[in-house]
């Protein structure tokens, strides 16, 4: 598929360093799916739906400060829907978002709510003003907040927060976040052998986004984050290079 | 009919199917490359490594059209040096791995393959058609394929293949230098120079503006080529180029490919090998045929 | 937007529309290409004509495929003679008409443009990759391009174009050749030499074994020509290649093309010149764009 | 579309010229549509289909003297179906069928009967062994024969015998033939000024069978046989070459 042109038809300032952008293009996609978004003359970096028709950015580099800087009236070029997306599984499950990893579970909390699933929320970021959808996501379910500064909520990791919970009760659990935040949140459902109860989302460098170049692919079982992923179960990332080492554009290893 | 009446002896290698993964798909590290294995493929190529590590063109590097795909990856790869570990991994397989290379002239081939021992082949990427001073650049001199196919023998104690480009006038030329450069195969084809504009805002689509055509489309230009090859050459064709099932492998043999390689069609099905080896056997049993009465057939149909 | 507003003048033409029928497609007689003018192209190729009357390939002579279609047709016309009347024919029709002519050496272009005068143009098919010593074994010599350019601009008092073959490592290099023997503007693309083979008996489909591939397979490989071509020559460039909607013509103007071919897209509609010409319009409006903003918005868009 | 490989099942030979082939490939057709045959390493020509699984093919040259020879077990490639094909009109029709004409009727004259039409075959050939189809027509309602040598049924060509029927009574008339023949039943429809009732299925040289390459165009209109054919109204054909000229595989007219 070549990229569809997307106008942009609301921009959303979300937090300090992440904005959402509506679209005049609206995708049939599953919670957790993703799209390839062309920043034109500049370059093509994966995002999450948040919404049929939005994604939210957030800004690091060249490509997300250019999407940042978008007005209404701009345009993009946008592929897909790829990827697996999220399995909503049981009837109570818990979400576990840190930072921008909201985006992908926005949309799995409308879904499960719709659905008449007893949804918990937690929310982690940095500070308070970067905690990303706190009101959305309230509206399918409860929602706990951890900031690593405790600016507000909790004052610790998620995983802190987590371990309020009784966390047996869950049938599923759904994180997206950063890399050592997702292991740890699986290396305490594994302590508590509920590790497979889980559907975590991946992040790797993506070039080709369609599971053919072998850029994104996982050690040691070879799996496509873009294709086979991003969702992926626990048995997928307990023996993995999951939180120790990704690869850059080159292919090169980096320890994290 | 089982499996090992595909068995496959090809320039020395033991192949327990005659399809093998395509340089540069699914290649970029050893789990990779071996899970490709694991779902059948009778060998695997890595992802054409260099020198120096690089990272390749900018996004959009590849994306899919009606009848293909365009790529220009731009020859990504962490180096040999880097890579050397990933080889180690890959053979863990069981199925042999072909390092592809690639290099701007004879002395770099040599110091790669040098650098990156233990593959059970090289294959020489001198067909890139969007790799600025490598690939393409050098894959269109006959002069400079058979200097580098000869550096590249000097250097290997193992097979050595050539990959071809279809973006010359004389692709036969290009093969005969290579095998008069002691090439012991020739893979036919790299991809077909191509590209596409965004007709919403006038950009080229492509990071790199243009790339290489895989995919469906080309398959026809590659059993061509391979028939062309296969008429003049003594060593073996490797046919690649759009093969996506049994079918377009058994046309592709028919034009003279002892082997072939598949590469976008893991887009479709990561099983394709499997796939493919399946409905193979299974022809050649409903044919009572064995693989080599089907290897060139077409020239004998007609009167070579 | 009405659809003066596609008015293209084109090498001294003037045409209501920038959409052509491609030569070989339905050029085979003046009521046929009539026809294609009523159905909206702005002018239109006649079949390539020779000097002998020629029956062409065996049948099978074409076919479609998945992607695309394959066909060596072998250049069947009636001879130049036989065929003036059919121009005069097609004249009736009130859009430019494009002679499409072919021929082994410079003396042959000369002598039929001078015996089936009254065309509008003369297209030089340099490029038929199915034709033994005619077309592509033309075409892939730059002197040889250049010498026949030479020779048809000599003969004829109207303008002349060549009609160029992707089957060649360097198409810019044949695309100057022409310019410098005088051509008025090239066209791009030519079949690419391609082939299929019987799976269920051996037999090359084609009767001549190995055709030429048209249709949607080939657009980007026509794209990318076209944007080379327009890049380093100062004559306009007609892309064809693939064309089977307006997307794929905006998409062709952007590489560059002063105006498109339609051939193999009849198959699906007798009415694509219509239906891209109607596209283009609305297109053009949306933006409000006028026609030459498109042409080679690809290199502007990039930094040429 | 590539050639099916058709494996002939059965051979029956219909006249001493004339054969049918039944193959293992049953198409779905319209009556009068047909198929490019491809008889390998040799030609490949068209044929219309005798019934969705059989052509029925005069020996007249190469291709057909190898097909009329082929047996049980051997196998041609088959392009197709292909064209228009016949459009059933009213409620009484007549086919005139000269020669191996016949083989696009008979599926027509079957579905006629099939929706209870009234259907009247008239069946020309040069002499009475050649005579095609005369007992399956026979199913479909009643049939009338003519044979050039009075051999069998009416001494004269088909137009002697149809002027024994009350042609204005007939909403259709369906024709295949030899050209002449063609022009002829379109004459003598035309004195009659019921000529807009009819349906022909012409012949031209066949290259690519779909509508591209423009060998088997027709004068003044520009119609392909191949597609906007092979059967065509009176209205495309009155005022056009039918009958005067046809064109040869170079594209040279050849005058009847
Ligand atoms: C499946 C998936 C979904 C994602 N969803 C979101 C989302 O919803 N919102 C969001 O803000 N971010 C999301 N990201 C991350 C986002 O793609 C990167 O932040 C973005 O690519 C950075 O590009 P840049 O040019 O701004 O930064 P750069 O300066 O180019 O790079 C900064 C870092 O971003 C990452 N990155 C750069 N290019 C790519 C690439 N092509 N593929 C993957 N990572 C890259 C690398 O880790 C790099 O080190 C997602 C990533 C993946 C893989
Ligand atoms: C739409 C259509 C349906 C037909 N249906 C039948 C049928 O059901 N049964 C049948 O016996 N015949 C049918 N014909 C005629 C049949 O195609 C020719 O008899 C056959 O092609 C002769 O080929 P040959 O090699 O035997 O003869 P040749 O010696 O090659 O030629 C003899 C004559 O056959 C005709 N012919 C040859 N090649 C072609 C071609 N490619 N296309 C069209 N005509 C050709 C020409 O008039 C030629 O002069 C049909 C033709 C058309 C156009
Ligand atoms: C994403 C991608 C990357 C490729 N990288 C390489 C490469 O590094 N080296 C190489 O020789 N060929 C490379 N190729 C070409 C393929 O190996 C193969 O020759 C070509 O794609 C045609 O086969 P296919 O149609 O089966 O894909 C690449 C192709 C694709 C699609
Ligand atoms: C059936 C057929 C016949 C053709 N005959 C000629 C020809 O006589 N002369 C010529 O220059 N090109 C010929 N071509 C090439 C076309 O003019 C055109 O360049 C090519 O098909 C690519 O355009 P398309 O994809 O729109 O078909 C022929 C193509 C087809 C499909
Ligand atoms: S990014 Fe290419 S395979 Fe995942
Ligand atoms: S045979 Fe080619 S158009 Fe009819």
């Amino acid at each position: 598929m070549i990229p569809h042109n997307a106008v942009i038809t609301e921009v959303i300032q979300q937090t300090p360093t992440i904005t959402t952008l509506k679209t005049d293009i609206k995708l049939e996609a599953l919670p957790g799916q993703f799209v390839m978004v062309w920043v034109r003359g500049l370059d093509e970096v994966p995002m999450a739906l948040s919404h049929p028709d939005s994604i939210t950015v957030q800004r690091v580099g060249e490509a997300t400060v250019a999407l940042s800087g978008m007005r209404v009236g701009d345009s993009i070029g946008i592929r897909g829907p790829f990827g697996n997306g999220f399995q909503l599984k049981g009837t109570r499950i818990m979400l576990i978002a840190g930072g921008v990893g909201g985006a992908p579970l926005l949309p799995l909390a409308l879904l499960a709510h719709a659905k008449r699933l007893d949804v918990t929320t937690i929310i982690g970021a940095r500070t308070g003003n970067e905690l990303l959808f706190e009101q959305p996501f309230s509206q399918s379910g409860s929602v706990s907040v951890a900031t690593d500064d405790g600016s507000k909520g909790y004052h610790g990791f998620v995983t802190g927060l987590m371990d309020r919970f009784d966390l047996e009760s869950f049938d599923q659990f759904y994180v997206c976040g950063p890399e050592l935040m997702m292991k740890n949140v699986l290396n305490m459902l594994q302590v508590k052998g509920i590790e497979m109860r889980s559907q975590l989302s991946l992040h790797r460098y993506f070039k080709c986004g369609i599971g053919v170049c072998g850029a994104c692919t996982i050690d040691p079982s070879g799996q496509r984050v873009c294709k086979d992923g991003p969702v992926f179960q626990a048995d997928m990332l307990i023996y993995s290079e999951l939180g120790k080492y990704h690869r850059d554009a080159t292919g090169k290893k980096i320890v994290y | 009919m089982t499996r090992t009446d595909l068995f496959t002896e090809l320039t020395g290698l033991a192949l327990e199917n005659p399809t093998i993964l395509a340089a540069g798909v699914l290649g970029t590290t050893g789990s990779s490359l071996r899970r490709m294995a694991d779902s059948g493929a009778g060998a695997v190529v890595t992802k054409s490594i260099g020198i120096e590590p690089n990272p390749g063109h900018r996004n959009p590097t590849m994306f899919k059209l009606e009848c293909g795909f365009l790529n220009a990856m731009g020859l990504p790869n962490p180096s040999y040096k880097e890579f050397r570990n990933e080889l180690g991994i890959a053979k863990e397989s069981g199925v042999p791995v072909i390092a592809s290379v690639f290099g701007a002239h004879p002395d770099e081939f040599s110091q790669i393959i040098a650098g990156l021992d233990g593959a059970d082949a090289y294959e020489l990427n001198v067909s890139c058609p969007h790799a600025g001073r490598y690939g393409t650049a050098v894959g269109t001199d006959p002069v400079l394929v058979e200097e580098i196919t000869r550096a590249a023998k000097h250097a290997a104690s193992v097979p050595v293949w050539v990959k071809l480009t279809p973006n010359v006038t004389d692709i036969v030329g290009i093969g005969e230098a290579a095998q008069k450069g002691g090439a012991d195969a020739v893979v036919a084809i790299n991809t077909l120079r191509g590209m596409a504009i965004d007709i919403h805002s006038g950009y080229p689509i492509l990071g790199n503006r243009f790339g290489g055509l895989s995919g469906p489309a080309i398959h026809p230009v590659a059993v061509k080529c391979v028939y062309d090859l296969y008429q003049v050459l003594e060593i073996p064709v490797i046919g690649v180029g759009g093969i996506a099932n049994y079918q377009d492998a058994v046309e592709m043999m028919m034009a003279g490919a002892r082997a072939v390689q598949i590469g976008s069609a893991v887009h479709d099905s990561i099983t394709v090998f499997n796939e493919v080896t399946a409905g193979l056997a299974q022809y050649l049993e409903d044919k009572s045929m064995v693989l080599d009465d089907i290897i060139g057939l077409a020239h004998r149909k007609v009167g070579l």
